[in-house]
């Protein structure tokens, strides 16, 4: 056992548990809260996979950008843990049960495949900003440039949305 | 020389050019501007051309390659142009004969709005197109465009005058006939690219020297193509579409349907001349049908009344004759009657053009008569012509027409006998024509009578410069016979047309056949001299005349033996198979979508947890049928 | 089996002092700036500032520090606990945050290692700033929101979108530095800068929207409007007293502060010694680290001078006003400055 | 590390969205459980993307990119979704989202 890997694990502890969080808060704003930390973990899990660019984009875009638009509208709409009104226990608990059956049934599925794959950790320069911003701009500037049309059209519909008539 | 034969393009493209901006103009600019437009990218098409036939004949034949057309995996059919002998001769008289007519059209147009004149010009600058990269593609794909757009142009062009139904009775006619052939012609293509990997000539003219074809392949091959040349140059069993074609402006009669369209059968084949000598029965099967086509429609031309009728079934006629040559394997001979025809049957239709302007769009000759004294250049060239047609020394006609009945001889003694008959019938008809419409007294009405006059200028000139073609224009494939070094022609075209092998008759055989059709034929104009010249107007036609007059009945035999089965099969089909197989199906599946969607509708709570859950739920059982159970 | 964990003892040990030199000193530069933003403010306005704490009010921060750790602290009923404790760390710790990539001088030569004096070069240098700023907005939105008070909500809201508004135009404004420099490393473009002239020179316009943006990043005057008196009461912390209000504070100051040495390091050459070729002087290199170290924060001061110096001269802006400044004058200018430096590169490269 | 690793840990994730989904009624919850199953697939992918060196992850990245630009427009919209049915109904729960079925 070494460093990465008590470091690998304590994230994914982080991982899960704060996803957990998310998903059981009662207070929609401790879920986003919650969520930026499942985020953060995650972000970490890209550090030592060194894909710096990822992490750091994962940071500004999820944390920095999609978290702040929940707060946002979260506290406009001043919810609070009595909003949520009960949910039928049954289908609760049918909710978990598949949901837990179909991780059950995965798992079970990879492990009677032998994988033996590695991943490279802490090195390799895949991840770095020079190597993936050349590929971007050269292979994949078509889909870039679409992107950023998306982006546009997806800030304009908002706003035609949001609009009040 | 590669780099200056890259430019080729233009050639083509020029004419598309013109057709863009008169077609897009066509509602914003003055009629001098579409004419301008029209005329002069012909004519700088046509520079062009003179200059491409100046550099093939110095540096030989050059494919100039521009982009990959189709890829399919292993096919590659590339965007290729190919100017040779052959080609080059065709662009000539492509664009030298289509700007004549396009100056011709603009005085003949006048009276049309600036709209439908700026139409008109479109067009005829899209045939023009067509028919350069039917004539320029260096691969069969590429001639098939030309081939379509050329079928498109003169279904446009006949259809011109669209407010009339007849005409675009016409017009579909002329259109439904040629999909036949392309039909044949297409699969011939298919054909060639299965057997050969693609459609270049230059490859399959390799393949077939190599004697790679099997011989039912080529057989087959060479059939489909003359099917689909059939259909386009009109000859038995498509050719009825042809005469109703006249319902165009008679300037489209001319370029389309004398000059360049239907000549593109006879430039096909004579391409594809090395896999037609492949295969006999096909040579067996094109003459035969080229000789049957040539003596019906001169038949029919004598009791025609229709001015452009009697030419276009004369059209029909000589382009039977090419294909007699054609399939007697004098390729060259063919193409040389190409190109005199072209002119002379380009200034036939012209001076009829003429004649009907004159007349205001009487086409009837019973109603002309003396025309002569009044359109006097025009009776004049109209004379030239027919004199041409004829094949009386030093005509151009004469050359041609002589090169290809003394293939007939060659091949047989009584083939040229009946060939020689179908020259004199040509012969008769024209000089009826001309007799009827040209001498004698005038036998309109009054009306008519004061408004005859000449054309004007712009008109005539293109007239006279045809006349002069069709005197001078055969003097290029002046045979042996009478000059050393003679038949520069088909010396010039050596390169894609192998000269026929084989012993000559012999010098003396030769003048004799001259000779005898040259005396022949001014026996018979003598004979319609006495019978036409004091033309009356005589009753209804009786007996065989009457028959020739409805040409043969060929019409109404297609209308009793194919489209009368073929309306009753489809409305049968109609009656039984539609409304109780095809109704019974689709409202049955109507009903069974109503019937189950209402007992699905029971599981659309229209909650979306639900939905989620059951989507989870297959996904589940997906993936348990995928990892566990199929083993 | 926790023994065989190979740790560069030496590597963390050095990375370590290095941090706690450098947040000290952050926290000593902004506690003093407290003390400049009265004294300039006195000046400015002809009067006298502190001078009671020690000599000319030195002192000043230190009791001002020591009044607010004494100070009741009062968290409200009716708000969330956590939350409300959480704010004003969050704020604390972003500010802090960015000076890890700074590069601060060059390396010193000690104990025959090699320290550099940048906490961390990575090459993502400037997105990791733009991460930790994005991440700022949430210091103020989380005490906003969790004092349970109507002007704390809308101040919050209001400090959100200001920051995310300007965020966008600083981004755009920086794209056309790192066009010139084609690398995102702090280190790179502080040397760059050092051999190609400072950046300012190329860049006037993309420096002048980057400014306007650290103001209103930083919530300073004229874009004060989360905490505007008049309108809002006292703004997002007006429910906080004690040590977490002074957390609030002191980020800010610490923002600035930050934004400064950001600001000096993108633009003016970071410790670059202007008008001299100092590597022709062949003096001793811990020297002249030290050297460039005292360049840098001289050029850090200045601009915090600068900051005071608008907060005291420039009334604040309407919120519609800054809106509008932001999305429909900045952002358009910066794109053409962005487009007008590609071009220009582009031609210059051909 | 071994890739099984990322493996569990990204379908653990990823099932926890799918809990988060089924039982939660709240639209802005449910929405953020996509975005963990959506980070889930995420953090795969760069785990794949590590697993040939050197060169051979760079689509998978990239994907990745692309993945978190769809995801903030799709978010943008998807809020300002929420935030009209807010108006419409003022409540968030996706019960009340129930008119397709009439």
């Amino acid at each position: 056992m070494n460093i990465t890997q008590i470091l690998v694990g304590s994230l994914s502890v982080i991982t899960l548990f704060s996803a957990l969080m998310v998903i059981i808060s009662r207070n929609p704003v401790h879920s986003v809260l919650w969520l930026i930390v499942t985020f953060f973990s995650i972000s970490g899990h890209y550090i030592v996979l060194n894909a710096q660019f990822l992490a750091i984009v994962n940071i500004i875009v999820y944390a920095g950008a999609i978290m702040v638009l929940f707060l946002f509208v979260i506290m406009l709409m001043n919810l609070n843990r009595e909003t949520e009104p009960q949910k039928n226990k049954w289908l609760k608990l049918a909710g978990v049960l598949s949901g837990g059956s179909l991780l059950l049934v995965i798992v079970a599925a990879l492990h009677t495949g032998d994988i033996k794959a590695m991943a490279q950790v802490k090195e390799g320069d895949i991840g770095l900003i020079g190597t993936l911003g050349k590929e971007l701009f050269s292979t994949y500037v078509v889909p870039f440039e679409i992107s950023s049309i998306l982006f546009l059209s997806a800030m304009v519909g908002a706003v035609v949305i949001g609009k009040k008539e | 020389m590669e780099n200056v034969l890259q430019i080729v393009w233009l050639i083509p493209f020029l004419p598309l050019l013109g057709f863009l901006v008169n077609g897009l103009g066509r509602k914003y600019m003055p009629k001098a501007m579409v004419s301008i437009v029209g005329c002069g990218v012909i004519l700088a098409s046509f520079l062009m051309s003179i200059w491409v036939f100046i550099h093939v004949r110095e540096g030989g034949g050059y494919v100039a390659d521009y982009f990959n057309f189709i890829v399919v995996d292993k096919l590659k059919i590339p965007f290729a142009l190919q100017v040779d002998e052959l080609s080059s001769l065709f662009l000539m008289i492509i664009t030298g004969v289509g700007f004549l007519i396009h100056v011709y059209s603009t005085a003949y147009m006048h009276e049309e709005k600036p709209e439908h004149f700026g139409r008109y010009f479109a067009y005829l600058n899209l045939f023009v197109f067509s028919m350069l990269l039917l004539v320029m593609g260096a691969n069969y794909v590429i001639m098939f465009i030309g081939w379509e757009g050329v079928g498109l142009c003169s279904y446009l062009l006949i259809g011109y005058w669209f407010k009339n139904v007849a005409f675009n009775k016409a017009a579909n006619k002329a259109f439904v006939m040629n999909r036949i052939g392309d039909l044949a012609f297409l699969i011939a293509i298919f054909w060639i690219i299965a057997k050969v990997g693609n459609a270049n000539y230059a490859d399959v003219i390799a393949f077939a020297k190599a004697g790679k074809f099997g011989a039912s392949d080529i057989t087959v091959i060479t059939l489909l193509l003359f099917v689909g040349a059939t259909g386009k140059s009109a000859q038995i069993p498509l050719y009825t579409w042809l005469p109703d074609a006249m319902a165009g402006p008679t300037p489209v009669s001319a370029l389309i349907h004398a000059a360049t369209m239907v000549t593109a059968g006879i430039y096909m084949i004579a391409r594809s001349n090395a896999l037609y000598s492949l295969s006999d029965l096909t040579m067996h099967v094109v003459t035969y049908v080229g000789l049957a086509t040539a003596i019906l429609a001169a038949t029919i031309a004598v009791q025609q009344n229709d001015i452009k009728k009697v030419l276009a079934y004369s059209t029909v006629s000589q382009l039977g004759y090419m294909f007699m040559a054609l399939g007697l394997g004098a390729y060259s001979a063919a193409v040389f009657h190409v190109m005199t025809h072209a002119f002379f049957k380009a200034l036939l239709f012209l001076g009829s053009g003429s004649v009907i302007h004159a007349m205001s769009g009487e086409q009837d000759i019973r109603n002309m008569g003396g025309l002569g004294k009044k359109l006097k250049i025009t009776s004049f060239t109209f004379l030239m012509g027919c004199i041409a047609i004829a094949g009386i020394p030093p005509f151009s006609g004469f050359f041609s027409k002589d090169a290809i009945l003394l293939s007939a001889f060659e091949e047989n003694k009584a083939l040229y006998a009946v060939a020689l008959l179908g020259a004199l019938l040509t012969a008769f008809y024209m000089f009826r024509l001309f007799f009827i419409t040209f001498t004698g007294k005038f036998r309109g009405t009054e009306d008519q009578a004061h408004h005859v006059h000449e054309s004007p200028l712009s008109m005539t000139l293109p007239l006279i410069i045809l006349a002069v073609l069709a005197l001078a224009g055969g003097w290029v494939g002046i045979p042996e016979v009478f000059m050393k070094g003679g038949d520069k022609l088909s010396a010039f075209l050596s390169p894609v047309i192998p000269v026929k092998e084989g012993e000559s008759p012999g010098h003396s055989t030769e003048l004799a056949l001259m000779a005898i059709s040259t005396i022949a034929v001014l026996a018979v104009i003598a004979f319609s001299w006495f019978r036409f010249r004091g033309y009356q107007r005589k009753g209804e036609a009786q007996g065989l005349a009457k028959v020739l007059e409805n040409k043969w009945y060929v019409d109404e035999l297609y209308e009793k033996i194919i489209v009368k089965p073929l309306q009753q099969f489809g409305s049968f089909l109609n009656d039984v198979f539609e409304r109780s197989v095809v109704d019974g199906l689709v409202n049955g599946v109507g009903r069974a979508v109503s019937y189950s969607s209402r007992q699905l509708r029971l599981l659309q709570s229209g909650q979306v947890g639900s939905y989620v859950l059951l989507m989870v739920l297959s996904m589940l059982l997906i993936f348990v049928l995928q990892f566990f159970l199929r083993k | 089996m926790l023994l065989n964990i190979y740790i560069d003892w030496a590597f963390v040990l050095e990375k370590f002092l290095l941090v706690a030199v450098i947040v000290t000193l952050s926290l000593v530069i902004a506690m003093y700036t407290t003390y400049a933003e009265r004294k300039v403010a006195a000046w400015l306005q002809d009067r006298r500032g502190p001078n009671r704490a020690g000599p000319f009010g030195l002192l000043q921060p230190l009791a001002d520090g020591g009044k607010l750790f004494f100070k009741e602290e009062i968290i409200p009923l009716a708000s969330s606990k956590f939350l409300f404790i959480l704010g004003p760390s969050l704020a604390m710790i972003t500010a802090t945050l960015t000076s890890a990539v700074i590069p601060w001088g060059t390396s010193l030569h000690l104990f025959g290692r090699d320290i550099s004096l940048q906490i961390a070069d990575v090459n993502i240098g400037i997105l990791y700033i733009f991460g930790v700023v994005s991440l700022g907005v949430y210091g103020i939105m989380i005490g906003g929101w969790a004092s349970n008070n109507k002007f704390s909500l809308l101040a919050a809201i209001r400090g959100a979108s200001q920051m995310i508004s300007y965020e966008l135009a600083m981004g755009l404004a920086l794209i056309a530095l790192l066009m010139m420099t084609g690398s995102l490393q702090m280190s790179v473009i502080v040397k760059n800068q050092v051999a190609n002239g400072w950046h300012i020179i190329y860049q006037p316009l993309g420096f002048l929207i980057f400014f306007v943006c650290a103001l209103a990043e930083c919530n300073r005057t004229p874009f004060d409007l989360a905490e505007a008196e008049n309108e809002l009461n006292f703004g997002y912390h007006q429910e906080y007293s004690s040590m977490k209000l002074g957390f609030y504070l002191f980020a800010e100051y610490i923002n600035m502060f930050i934004s400064s040495a950001v600001m000096s390091t993108l633009y003016f050459g970071g410790y670059d010694i202007p008008f001299v070729n100092e590597a022709a002087w062949n003096i001793d290199a811990n020297l002249l680290a030290l050297i460039g170290f005292a360049v840098l924060m001289a050029k850090t001061f200045f601009f915090l001078f600068v900051f005071l110096w608008i907060r005291w001269t420039i009334p604040r802006f309407r919120y519609d006003q800054l809106m509008n400044l932001g999305w429909k004058k900045l952002i358009p200018l910066a794109l053409i400055n962005m487009v007008v430096t590609a071009a220009v590169i582009l031609w210059l490269k051909k | 590390m071994p890739i099984v690793y990322y493996l569990y840990l990204s379908l653990a994730l990823f099932c926890i969205g799918i809990v988060g989904v089924l039982t939660r009624r709240n639209a802005i919850i449910i929405f953020m459980c996509i975005e963990i199953m959506l980070n889930a697939v995420n953090l795969l992918l760069v785990a794949f993307s590590k697993m040939h060196p050197p060169k051979a992850g760079i689509d998978g990245q990239l994907f990745v990119f692309f993945i978190m630009v769809v995801a903030a427009a799709e978010v943008s919209v998807g809020l300002a979704i929420i935030v009209m049915m807010y108006r419409r109904i003022h409540s968030v729960d996706v019960n009340f989202l129930n008119r397709l079925k009439h």
